[in-house]
């Protein structure tokens, strides 16, 4: 650690600590998700970037979209990423979610993921190596200092039409806005 | 008490892949269960009646991310069987062992699962590393670490590189000189007996009536094994065994695993000894001209969860006309499991589940 | 079925085995400090290499993902004689599965993958490039110094790493050609018998069935056929269908798929690494698999127009516009001094390789369809220039290069000359030949020639001793003729003298002894014009008892009136100036064939006709 | 073992037709209604493993042709049925897609049924639930019958969702 990172620390303890500390919801959501195993065991070791998955959506900060995303997947996506606490990042893996990948053509998979929920990084590779899961990371870290890794504004800065994509692909959404939609003035719990 | 619905999955950590089920409780014991598929259906078979025969080559393998490779075979052996082509004697070898690669790494991830959630993570851990170990090679042979891509109609994609048996050799002795460890540390620790056995009990005929195969069923005491049945590939030219359980449950399903991974390793040193030399890819057809007579077939084999099927049919064109894949999961896991926790407790969930060894992607297809 | 027997319930204190792994070394891998190289076969992102690539979009094709698109590269040029677009190929790593089928198809090899797979981008727009490698682009590909994993992205990227790369042996096309089938050269040097037999219905699919349909021969072919489409008719054993396609641009199969230069098959993405598709015989294959063309073409003419068109000399490009202004319903004569069609079809390529039945079979069909044919009627002699030009609407000229040119070296009028040669052995009586052949000239004229009078030497003299030998100025790089060609006249025997010039005809009373060669020095200038310079010390002679010149043709116009023809302009390579419609200066008359383009082969002719008959075609209906 | 079950076959049903293709296939073609019937005998000859019920759209015959794939459980090592599959098939109308349930015969039918049922759009009467087992969206034409062009489907619905940048001020 050089004196650039503890002055960081001293600056900014929030972002640092919540760059190092990268808890990573244990959702498998698509097929990358066989890499996700080996990365948290032995032979690579995400503790030592201090990734650890976590049960449950409320401890986490950091959404691993591993791979195709289909119509189902994305209604519980949706759920979970609306019920982590802010800041939260997300990864999309491979190349599925970004244009629809080996299921460009199926009824049944979204082919682009920002269109629902908003990404702050993106890993090539069909399925991204345990090193490429580790360069994600870093460079997530440098987004985080930069104030880069913003998804989560947008989404609540844009969520009108987050919802109405969500809704445009789903259908009708059952559970309520997650942040106050300004023209249909309908309850805004949570 | 009062009956309540539960909702396990598909965001759980007691679940391992995208998969839900619907329990309906009293207290801790469950009155119903209701398997709930479908967060990973992609419509392969409908992908496929869209792609030409060599185009399906690739996405085949997608269907089941723990072990590409049978459905890689399946699919190289159906086309061959409607297309009428041969494959030369090595590339039979080839395939047997890089399938036999495949079941062991499944099989070392059904364990990471598996001791996972019983909570073994020492041997979660090992299996885990064990299982790098083989990818490697595989990425060796292959050039992908998970999805391999290589067992194409008319042979494989490459040969062996150079030094390779070696490397086969010496990777599987370093895993199998492990295996006391995991003996000792897992399978024969009393905490796992105490764990698993009578736990998801299934006798022979219920797992019969239920359509169960692989060591589901072995693990009943029925020797019913593909390898066996319809030998393909090169497994009639070796002398192995299939290793049997008679209890049913779940210990004897995961013992059944252990074994059969050893007895893979055991296969794979044979065919390494008696493997020919020759040319290993029987040129295909021109990818863009190529059309298959009109036909049928349904072709087998066992993955390292049981029969893996396809019933194929060509409509005489460049692109299959109906493609269904029968996987080993899907009676595993749409039948057999809600039969299982009928009556067992919310906390046996994931260990019914991962003992029968359910990988939700074969099931949504 | 050992170990049946459920095993013991087990101890619990069996699990503290693992206590020892505590003294063990760490099996963690230290990334990025510590690293794995992926393998040598690793499957990452794309490599291509710029100079091998072709464009021919194989790998678009066969992409199951559609991640791949032709893009065009304004900065590179396109070579279509040599099978070279300007597009390459458009990765998207947003559908791409890595899969490796576009390495495997790619025919010239030029596409391969690294062993690179970082890249991680907040922005999906990152996520498609054009692969390049080290060589074409340096900026992007780094050497170990400057390279970082952690800045690694398609922009950044390790030179020399080069992946899953492909393979002839598992290359998803076939490189070999199915073999023709041909008559030894030990046979067919005694007699005129066809050299090649054919393909049957069987090879002919098969050789079909490795076209990749990638279209880069139908940009090299003047006359632009639809190559891809015919081939793919024959595979599917259509072979009306596929003589329909060929008909829409070239009414000659029979002779074309004989004796076409096939520059289509120098274009072809096979043969970068194997062997190109034999599209020529398959041309032939389809001709002579049809007996008769017209019920299977089923042609129909248009409403006769009440135009009248004539069309001197009955070659390729006489006998195709003539075809394309019936079927548009203008009425055609055509006038040839030569008793039948097919002008220098008839008399050049010898029976060996284009039989009279095959230009028959074409001929025939045209003339079937309603054009009228004035056989051994010369114009300017039987019937005047002028009053052609006066009673027809329009005049089509393809007269071809009839009149062979000589070295004009001393006591050269001993010798023959090769057109005359060639038309007596054709199509009239066989010239009396020597027992030692001279062949001046190295093109496929002078093969022919050579090889036609080996034939005669077998033929007159069966059992002697017989030698046929050519000279040229060029050497053996750089001989005008054809490698095919070379090579069968060498496997029967031609000798080759390349590299000398003629100096003189030696003669001993009144018989030809020899022929004296000079060395070559060069035979084109610095401006890259024809004008050999010798050696004038380094002589040789060369033994034989006839001469014969093929060292190339000129035109003859001796039957266009002075006035006429002093309107009529040429270009700087006295070849005759046609404007977009293949009009010459002299308005109402159009030309083709030779007398046009520099190929001097059939296809082209072709080509020249079918951009008269629109020109006529457009002229004849503005009145 | 093949023949004789081939003439038991034979003899029993009418209008059925029983094609060998090769040594271990069998291929029987029988009507709409002797289907139960016939699984029925089959299991009692010892064909006691269902593998798999597929069906296949043929839209130009305006029939969905079932196909039940069977094949044995080793009952004992002599048997000549061990490596014997037989796929039965029967036509059924695509107007009115009905078809009666194995369950009772085969217990495991039931999810393969439930998924023909829900991506092919053919009932099976009798059966306890015909549910949604794998589709999330409600499709107008069942996505597996032949009319359904995944790839337009595609392009209308989330080619249509515009992007959520475009929108930002």
């Amino acid at each position: 650690m050089d004196r650039n990172q503890i002055t960081k620390w001293f600056k900014a303890p929030a972002k640092m600590a919540n760059k190092y500390s990268l808890n990573a919801i244990y959702f498998c959501t698509g097929c990358g998700i066989i890499e996700v195993p080996p990365v948290i065991t032995a032979r690579w070791d995400a503790e030592r970037f201090g990734i650890i998955p976590v049960a449950t959506p409320r401890q986490a900060n950091l959404f691993l979209i591993t791979g195709y995303v289909s119509v189902k997947t994305l209604r519980a996506i949706i759920r979970t990423y609306e019920q982590m606490p802010e800041p939260k990042y997300t990864v999309g893996f491979g190349s599925c979610p970004i244009n629809g990948g080996m299921y460009w053509d199926s009824y049944n998979t979204i082919k682009h993921l920002n269109k629902y929920i908003p990404i702050d990084g993106w890993i090539a590779g069909c399925m991204p190596r345990p090193e490429a899961i580790f360069v994600a990371v870093t460079h997530l870290w440098t987004l985080i200092d930069k104030d880069m890794a913003n998804g989560y504004i947008k989404y609540r800065k844009n969520y009108k039409s987050y919802r109405r994509n969500q809704e445009l692909a789903l259908g009708k959404l059952e559970w309520p806005p997650l942040f106050p939609i300004a023209e249909q003035p309908q309850g805004n719990e949570q | 008490m009062r009956e309540l619905e539960l909702y396990f999955g598909p965001q759980h950590l007691g679940m391992v892949g995208n998969f839900s089920i619907t329990l309906k409780v009293e207290g801790d014991r469950i009155l119903k269960a209701a398997a709930n598929p479908g967060y990973l259906h992609r419509g392969f078979e409908k992908l496929m009646e869209y792609r030409t025969w060599i185009q399906n080559f690739p996405l085949v393998c997608r269907i089941n991310v723990v072990e590409p490779d049978h459905i890689e075979m399946v699919y190289a052996m159906a086309v061959e069987k409607l297309a009428q082509i041969e494959v030369p004697e090595r590339a039979h070898f080839i395939r047997s062992i890089y399938l036999e690669l495949a079941r062991v790494q499944s099989h070392l991830f059904g364990l990471w699962a598996y001791a996972n959630m019983l909570g073994f993570d020492t041997v979660a851990q090992w299996a885990m590393y064990h299982r790098d170990l083989v990818l490697d090679l595989f990425e060796e042979l292959t050039g992908g670490r998970v999805y391999h891509i290589y067992i194409w109609p008319g042979g494989v994609r490459r040969d062996f590189p150079p030094g390779f048996k070696d490397k086969i050799v010496n990777t599987l002795h370093s895993i199998g000189g492990c295996v006391p460890d995991y003996d000792s540390t897992f399978f024969n620790n009393r905490l796992f007996y105490e764990r698993a056995k009578e736990i998801g009990k299934l006798t022979q005929q219920q797992a019969k009536q239920w359509g169960a195969t692989g060591q589901t069923l072995r693990a009943t005491g029925m020797p019913y094994d593909i390898r066996k049945v319809e030998p393909y590939a090169a497994y009639d030219k070796v002398d192995w065994d299939v290793p049997l359980r008679e209890d049913g449950d779940a210990y004897s399903r995961i013992w059944v695993i252990r074994d059969e991974m050893i007895e893979s390793v055991h296969m794979i040193f044979k065919l390494l000894e008696v493997m020919p030399e020759g040319p290993v890819y029987n040129r295909i057809p021109n990818p863009f001209k190529w059309k298959i007579p009109k036909g049928d077939a349904y072709v087998r084999c066992e993955s390292s969860r049981g029969e893996l099927g396809l019933y194929m049919v060509s409509g005489g064109g460049d692109k299959p006309y109906r493609v269904h894949f029968r996987t080993p999961s899907y009676p595993n896991g749409l039948i057999i499991l809600e039969k299982l926790l009928k009556n067992a407790s919310i906390a046996d969930v994931g260990n019914i589940m991962i003992s029968l060894y359910v990988v939700a992607p074969e099931i949504d297809r | 079925m050992k170990e049946k027997t459920i095993s013991k319930k087990g101890s619990i204190l069996s699990p503290f085995k693992a206590v020892n792994y505590l003294f063990k070394k760490p099996r963690t891998l230290r990334y990025p400090f510590e690293k794995k190289e992926p393998a040598l076969r690793y499957r990452g992102f794309h490599l291509n290499d710029w100079e091998k690539c072709t464009g021919c979009g194989n790998c678009a094709d066969i992409c199951p993902n559609e991640a791949i698109e032709m893009v065009e590269i304004p900065e590179l040029k396109p070579k279509p004689a040599e099978g070279i677009k300007n597009e390459r190929p458009k990765l998207d790593y947003g559908r791409c599965c890595f899969c490796g089928l576009c390495v495997d198809i790619c025919p010239a090899g030029s596409l391969r993958l690294s062993r690179d797979y970082f890249h991680i981008h907040f922005d999906t727009n990152t996520f498609t490039f054009i692969p390049k490698d080290e060589k074409s682009d340096k900026e992007h590909f780094l050497g170990s110094e400057q390279y970082s994993i952690l800045k690694a992205s398609l922009a950044h990227r390790k030179e020399n790493y080069e992946g899953f790369s492909s393979d002839i042996e598992y290359a998803l096309f076939e490189p070999q050609r199915v073999p023709m089938p041909e008559v030894p050269p030990e046979e067919r040097k005694l007699s005129f018998i066809e050299q090649v037999i054919g393909y049957n219905k069987e090879e002919a699919k098969r050789e079909a069935s490795r076209c990749l349909e990638c279209k880069l021969c139908e940009q090299a072919c003047p006359a632009h056929l639809k190559i891809s489409d015919y081939i793919k008719a024959v595979y599917e054993d259509k072979p009306t269908e596929s003589l329909r396609k060929i008909f829409e641009d070239n009414p000659i199969p029979s002779i074309c798929g004989r004796i076409c230069m096939k520059h289509c098959e120098t274009a072809c993405s096979l043969s970068i690494r194997g062997e190109a598709l034999s599209i020529r015989w398959l041309k032939r294959f389809v001709a002579d698999s049809i007996k008769d063309y017209k019920t299977a073409l089923e042609l129909r003419v248009s409403e006769p127009t009440g135009r009248k068109v004539a069309v001197i000399g009955a070659g390729p490009s006489g006998l195709s516009i003539a075809y394309f202004l019936t079927l548009k319903g203008h009425k055609v004569v055509v006038f040839d001094s030569l008793p039948g069609g097919g002008g220098m079809m008839r008399i050049g390529p010898p029976l060996y390789r284009l039989p009279i039945e095959a230009i028959d079979k074409d001929v025939n069909h045209i003339a079937s369809l309603g054009v009228k044919f004035r056989f051994n009627t010369t114009v300017g002699k039987d019937i005047l220039f002028e009053d052609i030009l006066k009673e027809y609407d329009a005049i089509h000229l393809g007269i071809g290069t009839t009149v062979s040119r000589s070295t004009k070296v001393k006591n050269i009028d001993k010798a023959h000359l090769a057109l005359p040669f060639l038309q007596a052995n054709k199509i009239a009586e066989p010239v009396k030949v020597g027992k030692e052949v001279i062949v001046i000239g190295g093109g496929n004229v002078a093969m022919d020639v050579a090889r036609g009078a080996l034939r005669l030497q077998h033929i007159q003299y069966p059992g002697q001793d017989v030698i046929t030998k050519t000279v040229s100025l060029e050497n053996w790089n750089e001989l005008p003729a054809t490698k095919d060609e070379i090579e069968e006249a060498k496997a029967e025997g031609i000798q080759f003298n390349p590299g000398w010039g003629p100096k003189e005809v030696k003669v001993e009373n009144g018989e030809i002894k020899g022929l004296l060669c000079m060395k070559v020095k060069s035979v084109f200038d610095e401006q890259g014009r024809f004008s050999p310079t010798f050696y004038e010390e380094k002589q040789t002679c060369l033994d034989g008892d006839m001469i014969i010149e093929a060292i190339g043709q000129a035109p003859d116009f001796s039957f266009v009136p002075k006035a006429l023809f002093e309107k009529l302009e040429f270009t700087s390579q006295r070849k005759v100036k046609v404007d977009d419609n293949g009009q010459t200066s002299i308005p109402k008359v159009f030309a083709g064939g030779d007398i046009v383009n520099l190929n001097l082969d059939a296809v082209t002719a072709i080509a020249d006709a079918k951009l008269a008959a629109e020109g006529i075609h457009r002229m004849l209906c503005k009145r | 073992m093949n023949k004789s079950l081939r003439e038991k076959l034979e003899s029993t049903f009418k209008n059925i037709q029983v094609t060998a293709v090769d040594g271990n296939r069998m291929v029987v073609t029988a009507e709409k209604r002797s289907i139960s019937a016939i699984l029925m005998s089959l299991k009692e000859a010892s064909f006691d493993h269902l593998a798999l019920i597929s069906a296949v759209d043929y839209i130009e015959d305006n029939e969905f042709e079932l196909c039940y794939i069977i094949t044995c459980y080793m009952q004992d090592q002599d048997s000549e049925a061990n490596d014997l599959h037989i796929i039965l098939k029967t036509r059924i109308a695509r107007e009115s897609p009905d078809f009666k349930t194995v369950i009772d015969i085969y217990p495991n039918a039931e999810p393969y049924e439930r998924e023909i049922h829900e991506l092919f759009g053919i009932k099976f009467e009798g059966h306890p639930r015909l549910t949604p087992l794998l589709l999330e969206r409600e499709y107008e034409i069942p996505p597996f019958r032949k009319d359904f062009d995944t790839r337009k489907y595609v392009k209308d619905l989330f080619d249509n969702i515009p992007s959520v940048e475009i929108e930002k001020k």
